[in-house]
């Protein structure tokens, strides 16, 4: 039973969003609703289980007395310290002038921000010291990123302003964009597409159950 | 045997659907309104009526929508034309008319949505001038919007979904009943046994890196495949592995699939615990570990296989600084660059899942490759033949081409 | 106070800034920050958002009321929503150890929610509809395309074609087929280098919202 | 580690700090009015970049790969800069950018426009400006605009880009009126199921505004069931759930007219679905929003930044072209 029940839920809850999609109405429309509703309950649900995972290891953390027990311990901190405000606010939470909304302002988002804005470092740094043209494939891709960025700022037309107008670097990046990339992303697209349509009909039949834990 | 059961029930839904399309309604014969009585009962009549109003139920859809359409009133000139707008009046069941909208010169259509099945409709489609007179059209006989048990405006959809999805099954079952599936090389495997012997004669170890999602990621499942192909040939030569990972049920899962090859290999004794280590959760503190290991260790050939996001560069970078062979594959498209640029081999999105369903052999891995194949050669032979039908039939105006090209595109729609 | 928060906003902008130099405690503090606020972020938005804006509002809904605030009706609760809440509370039982194994049930209907949408969405957009994109004509005397057109044309038909080859596992890569395939790979390699450009397009402008804060918001120092 | 260097680590962190404290009080009181370079000083600047650029190629030529940190340090001059230079730039409006807005144009004027704002503060540096320019155009040329987010922070997004495009003088001309040329309806959980059913019914999705108006109440939207009564739609994207959700679901099953404006890491995926007419134009990344502040005839932070932007692209090619030449020269050694 431990077994059977999971992939009969998974079975028809997959079947009923499938035929909601060839028959809109009842019952099927009122199906859609109700699962619709649930699932986004239960992601809820689903995400606050990471962030108790992560307590329950930033804990161990600090009993082990781990080398890192003292960033684990800010860990916890900032985690209930924003979880307490949050609650005490209420469902207004959210709205300008809430200490929650200040910490979203002041500590959230530059630390979010910044975690992403330093990767412009690192790509730079591996664009020197690790991107070769060490094949012809390679050398296609290079030439590509090439074209692409330098036509897509203006000093792209700047270096090629000699140029009639439609061999400009703007153009060529416009050209590139819109046939050959289109050309690429969209047989990517189709091949992962398929792969995915695959994988759901497996899931959705029972053939697949590695998400349960297990093998056969 | 439970595949069998599942298969027939899904089966069995979709004749159920598809006989039901035998006893579906037939579509209500449209109504006309009598044009030749024409209610006008405005003074100062500046234009003419439209006429021949029409309405008739929307097709394929919950009993919500109708749809009116009629000619335009003869006064709708392209140029100087004297109508400014044309309003729809609904009268819902005897009840008073209602404005529902206000539509430019040169319409001739209208789509009433959001209707009541259960209600009746009657409909008047006036034309206004520029000075605000209203013309009005005969009022329609009343209608009911019907409701169609399916969608079959969708019904190519399903055909193929259904030849796709047939495929995949067919393929998985012929595989489960040993038939040999046939999959081609691919070019990033071959290396792995260079790259693996290249370590043994160097004696520095290997690093393999699994991505940093969980378990249960596809990609995830695929590194620890190939970790077992890896594994075994470690266990044989008596090379070193170094795997430091970020999610703890991914340390469970490597450290079983190495020990499984070491006991194989009949050296038990010499498999340890310490190959597979957990590092962090977090991202970037992950992957500053890794850096570190990389830069101590030096090891001879890198793994990169596995999901990975905004890290890819920065372990590609560093496992180049130090000079090793690196094998990389991924499927997520935004990290794929980095790879090819600054890695040895890279197994690019599919030939991923290709190399662990080749390397596994599992039935249900290798049967829905082929599946995938399968609609992978519907949809080139459609583009083939769709593309050489719409060329020639536009350049020479040939009618079959044209067909063919229609019947294409009408195939694959989604509307 | 909003000079405390300015500063509060570059300490920890310039401690994540700070890794480039090398991993320090700066570093880690200001990531250790990050990690506990976003994880008690998603908790508490998803608290009110899902679990009391969906479920609590919706099993035990306010009454209706007029703009003076006078009682008109009762609202009506929506029972089914208790299902949720107890899936939900099954996926929690996970972090229990012995029944384990009940939390397979939401998982399994998520799965199955994601797959059921994802077949029809993903074969539709993402397979139908790009196939019959893919349907052009290349040229020809009715269709009055450019030069530049044509040749794109053809590029789009060829390209997705032979990147399809590529990607088909069932053949050995010889003779036309192979030829086909390698075409396919360059063409998803000129793909690849676009959106290895972008990438960079995009690091980039995240880089110069940072400093654009930095040196404006915080120093003052752009006009 | 030795206690030198570290003592040595702690004297610079401490000297940035009270640098940008004197800084930092300069700006409180006035001293300093921001920095600008003259014409003269700015070229100076970008020679000896380019100098310094071509020191690091010879020393690669001769194998010595310069460190990290140095590159870093390229980096950050090549963006920080060009912020206090006096240059401007011309640049072209590409083809889907223009497609985007001749599709928005030839809307009449009361048409209803949905934005969906499915981004967060990290990507705003690429999504703020063409939220701004798109805002600003509707609510100038008389298009009703109706916000809603399917990330929790897009309608706080919204509002401050609001509150941007209410600063413009054509918009503040025509003294657009809330709940009647624009309202912000907020954010709903449930991804793409939130588009699915805001195909049937929007008010079963956003029974009550942002700030907690009943949904009736709302002229603008009083008359608007579904998708149907939706004349044009743009949607600002930088994950999931975004335009990808919202062509599958909008647009393929309810035949929603769509604009896409994406972070440039998802857009060249995007241009897939604008080939095939899912999408009738797509602004991608920074330079998007520059372009689309082009073609709207308005001056936005997009435009401003994009001096930056060429820089930072011009170091990152400079950097390929210098390890490649150094990689070709040495005979393909691994090492370089």
């Amino acid at each position: 039973m431990r077994r059977e029940i999971p992939l009969l839920i998974t079975a028809i809850t997959g079947i009923v969003f499938v035929l909601q999609y060839f028959i809109p109405h009842a019952p099927f429309n009122k199906m859609n609703t109700w699962f619709s509703d649930w699932f986004s309950i239960v992601g809820a649900f689903a995400i606050w289980l990471g962030a108790l995972n992560l307590l329950k290891i930033s804990f161990q953390k600090i009993m082990d007395k781990k080398s890192d027990w003292f960033f684990a311990l800010v860990i916890i901190i900032s985690f209930f310290v924003i979880t307490i405000i949050g609650f005490a606010e209420g469902q207004g939470f959210r709205e300008p002038g809430t200490t929650f909304s200040w910490l979203y302002d002041y500590v959230y988002s530059p630390l979010s921000a910044t975690m992403f804005a330093i990767l412009a470092f690192f790509v730079a740094s591996a664009s020197y010291r690790a991107f070769r043209a060490r094949n012809f494939e390679a050398t296609l891709l290079l030439l590509s990123a090439f074209f692409v960025m330098l036509g897509r700022v203006p000093v792209g037309d700047i270096i090629t302003g000699f140029l009639p107008q439609q061999y400009q670097l703007s153009q060529v990046a416009s050209w590139i964009m819109t046939f050959p990339q289109t050309a690429g992303q969209r047989a990517i697209m189709i091949g992962i597409a398929l792969g995915l349509v695959s994988t759901s009909l497996r899931i959705i039949l029972g053939i697949e159950r590695s998400h349960l834990g297990g093998g056969d | 045997m439970r595949l069998l059961i599942h298969t027939t029930l899904f089966l069995s839904v979709f004749i159920f659907i598809g006989s039901s399309r035998i006893f579906s309604v037939e579509p209500s014969p449209q109504v006309q309104a009598d044009t030749l009585v024409n209610t006008a009962d405005t003074v100062g009549v500046s234009v003419a009526p439209v006429t021949s109003l029409l309405v008739d139920d929307y097709k394929y859809d919950n009993g919500e929508q109708l749809n009116l359409s009629w000619v335009p009133s003869i006064d709708d000139q392209l140029i100087d034309g004297k109508v400014s707008v044309y309003r729809v009046y609904r009268i819902t069941n005897d009840s008073t008319r209602e404005l529902i909208a206000e539509l430019p010169p040169g319409s001739n259509s209208f789509t009433d949505k959001n209707l009541n099945r259960h209600d009746t409709y009657r409909y008047i489609v006036a034309a206004v001038s520029a000075s605000d007179d209203e013309v009005l059209s005969t009022t329609t006989e009343p209608v009911q919007p019907q409701r169609e048990w399916i969608n079959f405006r969708r019904g190519y959809l399903f055909l193929l979904a259904l030849i796709i999805g047939g495929a995949v099954i067919y393929y998985i079952q012929s595989a489960r009943r040993g038939k040999k599936l046939f999959v081609r090389k691919i070019a990033g495997l071959e290396a792995v046994d260079e790259a693996i012997g290249r370590a043994t004669e160097m004696g520095r170890p290997i690093l393999y890196i699994p991505g940093i999602l969980d378990m249960d990621d596809v990609q995830t499942l695929a590194a620890i495949t190939i970790l077992g192909r890896v594994a075994h040939q470690i266990a044989d030569y008596d090379t070193k592995i170094r795997m430091p990972v970020s999610r703890s049920l991914v340390m469970t899962a490597a450290r079983e699939t190495i020990k499984t090859a070491y006991q194989t290999a009949g050296r038990p004794d010499q498999y340890s615990d310490d190959m597979v280590s957990y590092v962090t959760d977090e991202q970037f503190g992950y992957v500053a570990a890794v850096d570190g290991i990389m830069v101590r260790e030096k090891p001879a050939t890198v793994f990169l296989l596995g999901a990975f996001f905004a890290e890819s560069l920065i372990l590609a970078e560093t496992g180049n600084s130090i000079g090793a062979i690196q094998i990389a594959g991924t499927a997520r498209p935004a990290q794929l660059p980095f790879f090819i640029a600054a890695c040895d081999f890279t197994l690019i999105g599919e030939e991923l899942f290709a190399a662990s369903a080749y390397l596994s052999g599992e039935p249900k891995a290798l049967g829905s490759l082929k599946g995938q194949d399968v609609g992978k050669a519907i949809a080139m032979i459609v583009i083939l033949v769709g593309v050489i039908a719409v060329t020639i039939g536009n350049a020479w105006d040939v009618k079959f081409m044209n067909d063919v090209k229609d019947m294409l595109t009408t195939i694959f729609s989604t509307q | 106070m909003e000079h405390v928060a300015v500063w509060i906003a570059a300490f920890l902008t310039l401690g994540i800034i700070s890794f480039l130099y090398k991993d320090n405690p700066w570093y880690k503090l200001s990531e250790a920050i990050f990690v506990g606020i976003s994880a008690g972020y998603w908790f508490v938005v998803l608290f009110w958002d899902n679990i009391y804006g969906k479920f609590w509002v919706g099993v035990f809904p306010p009454d209706v009321v007029d703009e003076a605030g006078n009682f008109v009706s009762h609202g009506v609760p929506d029972y089914a929503l208790i299902v949720g809440a107890v899936l939900g509370v099954l996926m929690l039982a996970r972090l229990l150890p012995g029944v384990g194994w009940i939390s397979r049930w939401p998982l399994a209907f998520i799965v199955g929610c994601t797959s059921g949408l994802y077949l029809m969405n993903y074969f539709s957009s993402n397979i139908m509809r790009q196939v019959q994109g893919t349907i052009i004509p290349l040229f020809g005397i009715g269709y009055g395309a450019s030069v530049y057109e044509i040749i794109g044309n053809i590029v789009i038909v060829g390209g997705t074609f032979a990147g399809l080859v590529y990607f088909f596992f069932s053949k050995e890569h010889r003779g036309a087929f192979g030829a086909t395939a390698k075409v396919g790979i360059w063409v998803i390699m000129i793909t690849f280098g676009a959106s290895f450009g972008y990438t960079v397009m995009s690091r980039m402008s995240l880089l110069i919202g940072r400093i654009d804060f930095l040196f404006g918001d915080w120093l003052g120092l752009i006009k | 580690m030795s206690s030198t260097t570290r003592i040595r680590e702690l004297a610079v962190v401490i000297l940035i700090l009270v640098i940008s404290v004197i800084v930092y009080i300069g700006k409180i009181q006035g001293w300093n009015n921001g920095l600008m370079f003259s014409p003269a000083v700015s070229l100076t600047v970008v020679i000896v970049i380019f100098l310094l650029l071509l020191y690091i190629l010879l020393r690669t030529l001769q194998g010595h790969l310069i460190g990290r940190r140095t590159v870093f340090l390229f980096v950050g001059l090549a963006v920080v800069l060009p912020f206090f230079m006096t240059l401007t730039l011309k640049f072209r409006v590409s083809p889907e950018v223009q497609q985007l807005y001749d599709a928005l144009s030839e809307l009449q004027p009361g048409s209803k426009v949905l934005v969906s704002f499915d981004y967060d503060p990290p990507s705003a540096p690429e999504l703020q400006p063409m939220a701004v320019a798109f805002l600003r155009y509707c609510l100038s040329h008389d298009l009703k605009v109706i916000i809603i987010g399917l990330w929790p922070q897009g309608p706080q997004q919204a509002n401050l880009a609001l509150e941007d495009a209410l600063k413009s003088k054509e918009v503040a001309a025509k003294k657009p009126e809330y709940g009647v040329d624009y309202v912000n309806l907020g954010f709903q959980v449930g991804n793409e199921f939130v588009i699915q059913r805001m195909g049937t019914d929007f008010k079963s999705m956003f029974p009550k505004d942002y700030s907690g108006t009943v949904y009736d109440d709302l002229p603008l939207v009083r008359n608007v069931k579904n998708f149907s009564n939706i004349d044009y739609s743009f949607n600002l994207s930088a994950g999931y759930p975004g335009t990808q959700e919202w062509v599958q679901v909008a647009v393929d099953r309810y035949g929603l007219k769509m604009g896409a404006g994406n972070t440039a890491v998802q857009a060249p995926m995007m241009y897939t679905y604008l080939n095939a007419g899912q999408l009738v134009g797509l602004l991608g990344g920074m330079n998007g929003a520059a372009e689309f502040e082009l073609v709207t005839n308005e001056i936005g932070k997009g435009t401003k930044f994009m001096l930056s932007q060429s820089f930072a692209h011009m170091i990152v090619i400079a950097f390929i072209i210098i390890g490649n030449v150094a990689y070709f020269k040495s005979g393909r050694k691994k090492k370089l």
